[in-house]
């Protein structure tokens, strides 16, 4: 039986590689993607967690988490395209006009 | 637990390869890669459904969504040189390094509340029956907002993107206005 | 028995009358509702004059100032006629009613006529109330009420800025006094519980210190009133009102509320030696400025004015000294002749169109026979020659004086040869030798007339309430009660001297005064002149010493003000600066806000670890 | 009832910022009145008081009561509001655009003297803020910003003290809720140490002290003045909103007899200092507003001196101080406000005024005397109590406050003279006098100012047994 430490190690890992790609990653897509990486490191976790409880609720959770997950990604890419057609780069920086 | 090390290591690589990767297509096959060794992961969980439900969606749709949107947009491109903000790159990996280690500090402590031994019992090998038990029953209503939240996902996404057509005014304007502009 | 409370009532009801509906009294009619109702004030007087004789009224109305009526509960409002302020209540009415009828002919063509009659019954009701106050709060409100009234009238040709700065000068000397004046209705609260005077009176006076300030407060305030020194400059500068209001407030009825005040209180001054010797050598000293300032004084009501000074030096001189009877009997007696003499230089005014500078009168005994006569009679009483009154009261007051210091008589003495000298030079200047003014003087119309000889007659036989010859006289046993018995009396036979060279005096004044001026000669004064005519100084002194300092303190505070204002609000910047820094921070750059989150985290996980280290270590 | 009392005017407020142009005066002209009506109806009615428990948790309640000082201030405030909002309606171009927020600050106003919570007084304290800044911002001088921001700024400041007092007291006495009721109980029970209610003491005066205004914390004043609508209706509002006096009268003091005991001699000192330094100030001011300022600086330094003195005839006094210095200082801006309408500057340097506008010239002398304290008028009841109280207990402060009043002759006459006497200078055109409305309209409030002046008997009544009870519980009989 492999300790429930190891996969939540694991996943911190792969949290922190996520996080760590949305900074350094400049194009709006890639940043996107280190953000799903996050979420699935996430939903690791939460897996662990349910074995370790012995509740299904945490795999129901994820269940729910990986719909959610879904729909961000459509709306995410949608508003991209929106974005690509009016600034043809998909750089990130520039969209600074909601600056506070 | 040489196949948890080998999924892990596996997983590791994709998630490497993900945020690192020169060419945006390696990027997203690394993520592919990390995603099925997450799902044999679910596996050795006793989490059979999510397994299965993580290759489908996941790994399948979502992915093959982001390939396609990277083809269209051609991200491959590589990025313009100058960074604008300053030490943002170098500032991220040492950030990424410190939590790292401060997680492992921690998280190797965590002791489970109650023994795995019967965990695999509980579980019942985290069949589709049980979970979509506990779906509809406890998690009845997230199940539901989640439904309404993918109808209006689906929407928003065909609205963003469809390409709005010039329709002309249902109700013409009284021609007595004079010098009315042409409308927006 | 008429109510009390009628008195100031009636005044004030014409003053309200003629303020609101000024305009629709055409004519003299106002200065006849005026004249009317004090002379109703008048008769209601002499009607409680007659009654009160027994026991005092005291008349509550209700109640006013929160926690001093004595004993904790509020003071009540009320008026308390005795026999002391029913003579002066007579005093201000009579001499009022008077004046008031010499106005309607002096102010008849004046475009204010009616507002000039309101303002006057004004100031005869706020004087009655400060003669009539049964506490000292409500005689304060009298106190400062009459200020205002001067303010009022000395400033009722208001266009003349030197009229309106007179006005102000008065009123902001007033003050001062007033300010001495309620520190003293304090102290008295403190020591005693009540200001009510009918109970202070019946109460054991201690004679500590505290009563000694209580006396001293109050002279302060008498003195702010009466124009003694040091307060005494405005009282010069106030004859820019009209000559009426000269004669009423500034001869006759406000300037004796000081003397009214220690007459008052003579249960506290009585038992208080330093504080009346203070008062005494005040009167002295100002009796003697007043006299020094008036000899080379060129205006005819300037030298009436600083006569005035003198003559209430003379009344604290005798209040001083213990004589409150005498004081009194001086105050009515001034009251008639120097009413007069204001009311003559009134019609001399009048006759030559406002001009007041006596270089340009001269010769009017012959246009003006009536005015002239009067005038005569009227320096004749002030000087003291006798039969007048003013012989009477001035020798009770120097018999009294003479009895408590030999010095004080001496000085006394010595006023009433300058007072001889500067009076009849004040007659021959305007009324003998030829006439050296433009304007064609004519005598004046039967209403002005009319007072002039009233008061005449009265400045004559005034005396004849109090002649210290004839045994017993009147007055002193009718204040008895009220004032009691002055402690000290000179036998018989120094008194006769005394009279002897006090009359010698007199005469001596007048024959160094017609010498000088008999052809209607202007010579100054070689040496003492310019001295004289600058009332010794004192005037600019002031100016220099309390005016400008004050003026350049407050300038100088308006400047800290604003820095200090200032000083907050650049505090107020000092706190907006690290605001400034912090919202580089908001660059708007997304991934900043990333990185930001990523802190965020990275703080928290590190304080769980080293926690969890420092827990393990 | 008293709740009605109190919303109406917001109420009113709300429907005056939504009507029709035309239509704002009136509407608001109607709620004013009935605003005074009804505090005349409360004030005959006598005390009445409301209790209800707003938010439990919290244990903050909605407890309000009218009766004593607090029904005498808001039957002036309703009345003095009357006044102002009849004059900007009728009188004031852009006037109807202040009635609004004229109305909402009465209804602040009136929150803050019936309120009897702590937390519920904050509430209004803070909220009676906005309509003042935005009458300022919106019809201020050329650099209002500045005088905003101190005002905004010192007003908060001062106010966040007291919110954590408040919060701080309610802990340290164990009371159940924020009312001041039971709060009181509770340091009946057991009084709370001295260094707490010193500190306590401390964080209330910080607030009040701002508002009442006294010495270090006055700079906002004379701006927020100087910069205000020159019609003088927001000061109107603004001198109504020194609130600092009735503040300590009905919170500090009860609730922190003994630290009010501590620091009675140095605030009594910082009081009667003031009075003198603002009196004296006020003489060197070219500016009306700046000078009407600073006199009423002068005059809350007496307010706060007859408060500090813990003597009972003293707080009387300066609660009577309070109560009419709102009704002569109010009725002043108006009449300079008058002057501007019809001379166009607020410097005093106009001369002869008396000869074309006799009634506005003795209208506004009246008032001024009634300001410098001449006895027979409003001013010399309140002044006179205050310094004979104070006297009692410290002479040479009285004295030293008394001084003010020589000050005061002088920087009041100096003014007056400069514009209503001496010869008019040719070039200047001719002035038209008092119209009905206006003359109306001073013409009450000399009538209030000389009334209440000599027959003082419904205002001590109301004032006095309050006083009583406060004496008691400072242990001053």
């Amino acid at each position: 039986m492999i300790p429930t430490s190891d996969y939540l190690l694991l996943s911190g890992l792969l949290f922190t590689l996520g996080i760590v790609g949305v900074l350094i990653r400049r194009t709006a897509v890639l940043v996107f993607l280190s953000v799903e990486l996050m979420l699935n490191a996430a939903n690791l976790a939460m897996v662990a967690f349910a074995r370790a409880w012995g509740q299904l609720q945490a795999q129901s959770a994820v269940f729910i988490v990986m719909t959610l997950a879904a729909a961000e990604v459509a709306i995410g890419l949608a508003i991209l395209i929106a974005i690509f057609r009016k600034r043809v780069s998909t750089e990130v920086d520039p969209l600074s006009e909601m600056k506070g | 637990m040489i196949l948890f090390l080998i999924l892990a290591l596996l997983s590791l690589v994709g998630g490497v390869l993900t945020i690192a990767a020169s060419n945006a297509i390696h990027a997203v096959l690394g993520l592919v890669g990390t995603l099925i060794s997450l799902a044999m992961l679910y596996v050795t969980l006793d989490a059979h459904f999510l397994a299965a439900v993580q290759v489908i969606v996941y790994a399948g749709a979502v992915m093959v969504l982001f390939l396609f949107v990277v083809m269209l947009l051609n991200a491959a491109r590589p990025v313009s040189s100058r960074d604008p903000i300053p030490y943002v790159r170098e500032l991220a990996v040492i950030f990424g390094v410190l939590l790292a280690g401060s997680l492992l500090l921690v998280l190797n402590g965590y002791a489970p509340p109650r023994s795995l031994a019967n965990a695999a019992s509980d579980l019942a090998g985290g069949a589709p029956g049980p979970v979509g038990a506990v779906l509809l029953s406890k998690f009845l209503l997230p199940f539901e907002a989640v439904s309404l939240l993918l109808l209006v996902a689906v929407i928003g996404s065909v609205a963003l993107v469809l390409r709005p057509q010039v329709q002309e005014d249902p109700a013409p304007e009284p021609a007595a206005q004079p010098g009315r502009g042409e409308t927006a | 028995m008429l109510p009390v409370y009628l008195l100031p009532l009636l005044p004030f009801l014409g003053f309200l009358v003629l303020i609101l509906f000024g305009r629709r009294f055409p004519g003299p009619l106002a200065g006849a509702l005026a004249s009317a109702l004090v002379g109703l004030a008048f008769v209601v007087a002499l009607i409680d004059f007659f009654s009160v004789r027994s026991v005092p009224m005291h008349e509550l109305l209700w109640s006013w100032l929160p926690g001093i009526g004595g004993k904790g509960h509020n003071l009540e409002i009320g008026f308390y006629l005795d026999r002391l302020s029913s003579l002066m209540t007579l005093v201000v009415t009579g001499v009022g009613f008077l004046i008031h009828v010499f106005s309607i002919g002096y102010m008849e063509h004046d475009p204010r006529f009616p507002r000039f009659f309101a303002f006057l019954n004004f100031f005869v009701a706020l004087m009655l109330i400060l003669v009539l106050a049964d506490s000292y709060p409500l005689m304060f409100v009298g106190w400062e009420g009459v200020g205002v009234a001067s303010y009022l009238l000395i400033g009722f040709w208001f266009e003349g800025k030197i009229n309106a700065n007179a006005a102000r000068k008065a009123f902001v000397m007033n003050r001062i006094g007033d300010l001495g004046f309620l520190l003293g209705i304090f102290l008295i609260f403190r020591q005693y519980g009540t200001t009510v005077l009918p109970s202070l009176a019946k109460m054991p006076i201690k004679t500590d210190s505290a009563l000694e300030l209580i006396c001293l407060f109050l002279l302060v305030g008498a003195i702010g009133k009466s124009a003694q020194l040091p307060l005494t400059t405005w009282l010069a500068d106030a004859m820019a009102g009209p000559t009426p209001v000269s004669a009423l407030i500034h001869a006759a009825t406000m300037v004796t509320a000081g003397v009214y005040l220690v007459a008052r209180s003579h249960f506290f001054f009585s038992q208080a030696p330093v504080a009346s010797s203070w008062v005494a050598w005040v009167g002295g000293l100002t009796a003697l400025y007043g006299a020094l300032s008036a000899m080379n004084q060129y205006d005819i009501k300037k030298i009436l004015a600083y006569s005035t000074i003198s003559q209430l030096g003379y009344m604290f001189m005798a209040v001083g000294v213990g004589a409150y009877w005498a004081g009194m009997y001086h105050l009515v007696t001034h009251a008639f002749f120097k009413a007069l003499l204001f009311l003559a230089a009134g019609s001399v005014i009048h006759a030559l169109q406002g001009e007041q500078d006596t270089r340009k009168m001269g010769g009017l005994a012959k246009t003006m026979p009536l005015t002239g006569a009067v005038g005569l009679i009227a320096v004749l009483a002030i000087s003291g020659i006798p039969p007048f009154s003013g012989f009477f009261s001035k020798e009770a007051i120097l018999g009294a004086s003479f009895a408590y210091s030999p010095w004080l008589w001496a000085v006394g003495t010595f006023t009433a040869l300058l007072t001889a000298f500067y009076m009849l030079r004040w007659y021959l200047l305007v009324f003998s030798g030829t006439y050296r003014g433009q304007a064609h003087p004519h005598e004046s119309g039967p209403v002005m007339a009319v007072p002039l000889v009233a008061l005449a007659i009265l400045a004559a036989l005034g005396g004849v309430i109090g002649p210290q010859l004839l045994g017993s006289n009147w007055l002193e046993n009718y204040l008895k009660p009220v004032l009691g018995l002055p402690s000290l009396h000179n036998p018989a036979t120094t008194e006769l001297s005394l009279i002897a060279i006090a009359v010698l005096l007199a005469l001596l004044g007048f024959l160094w005064a017609y010498l000088r001026y008999r052809s209607g000669r202007l010579t100054d004064l070689r040496g003492f002149g310019p001295i004289s005519a600058k009332a010794l100084y004192l005037d600019d002194l002031y100016a220099g010493s309390v005016a400008s300092p004050s003026k350049a303190i407050s300038g100088a505070l308006e400047r800290t003000d604003r820095v200090f204002g200032g000083g907050m609000s650049a505090t107020g910047e000092v706190l907006t600066e690290p605001g400034r820094w912090t919202n580089l921070w908001q660059s708007g750059f997304v991934r900043v806000y990333a990185l930001s989150m990523l802190l965020g985290t990275l703080l928290l996980v590190l304080y769980l670890a080293v926690r969890m280290l420092g827990g393990s270590l | 009832m008293i709740s009605v009392f109190l919303f109406l005017p917001l109420l009113g407020a709300l429907l005056v910022s939504l009507a029709s142009k035309p239509a704002k005066f009136p509407l608001a002209w109607l709620f004013a009145a009935a605003t005074l009506i009804l505090a005349l109806a409360l004030w005959v009615a006598g005390p009445t008081s409301v209790s209800l428990p707003w938010v439990p948790a919290l244990g903050l309640t909605y407890s309000l009561s009218m009766g004593g000082v607090s029904t005498l201030l808001a039957v002036i405030a309703a009345f003095m509001t009357l006044l102002a909002v009849i004059y900007a309606g009728a009188k004031v171009e852009g006037g109807p655009g202040m009635l609004a927020l004229v109305l909402a600050m009465e209804s602040g106003l009136l929150g803050i003297f019936l309120s009897r919570d702590l937390l519920l007084f904050y509430v209004f304290f803070e909220f009676t803020l906005l309509p003042s800044l935005l009458l300022l911002a919106r019809f201020g001088g050329q650099d209002r910003l500045r005088a905003l921001i101190a005002f905004g700024i010192y007003t908060t400041i001062g106010s966040l003290f007291m919110l954590v007092a408040i919060i701080a007291l309610r802990s340290a006495s164990g009371a159940p809720t924020f009312a001041l009721s039971a709060i009181l109980q509770a340091t009946a029970k057991h009084a709370l140490s001295g260094t707490a209610q010193r500190w306590l003491f401390l964080g209330f005066l910080a607030a009040f002290a701002v508002k009442l205004p006294i010495f270090p914390l006055h700079a906002w004043m004379p701006d927020y003045h100087q910069q205000n609508h020159p019609s003088g209706v927001a000061d109107v509002m603004g001198t109504l909103y020194k609130v600092g006096g009735y503040g300590i009268y009905r919170f500090a003091l009860p609730l922190f007899p003994k630290a009010a005991a501590d620091f009675q001699l140095v605030l009594m000192a910082l009081a009667a200092f003031s009075t003198l330094y603002f009196a004296w100030i006020a003489f060197h001011q070219s500016d009306y507003k700046r000078i009407l300022a600073y006199a009423g600086l002068s005059h809350m330094g007496l307010v706060a001196l007859g408060l500090f003195s813990l003597n009972p005839v003293a707080i009387t006094g300066s609660m009577f101080l309070l109560a009419f210095q709102n009704v002569y200082t109010g009725s002043l801006f108006l009449a300079v406000g008058m002057l501007w309408s019809r001379v166009g500057s607020l410097s005093p340097d106009q001369g002869g005024l008396m000869v074309d506008a006799p009634v506005l010239s003795g209208l506004t002398m009246v008032l001024w005397f009634g300001a410098i304290a001449v006895p027979g008028l409003v001013g010399f009841v309140g002044e006179f109590s205050v310094l004979l109280g104070s006297y009692q207990v410290n002479p040479w402060l009285a004295f030293i406050a008394g001084l003010s009043i020589i000050a005061a002759g002088s920087y009041a006459l100096f003014a007056y003279q400069r514009s209503f006497w001496e010869a008019r200078p040719e070039g200047r055109p001719k002035v038209p006098d008092l119209g009905v409305l206006e003359g109306t309209l001073l013409g009450i409030s000399v009538v209030v100012v000389g009334l209440f002046g000599i027959y003082t008997q419904p205002a001590l009544r109301l004032i006095q047994p309050g006083v009583l009870a406060l004496g008691h519980l400072i242990g001053v009989a």
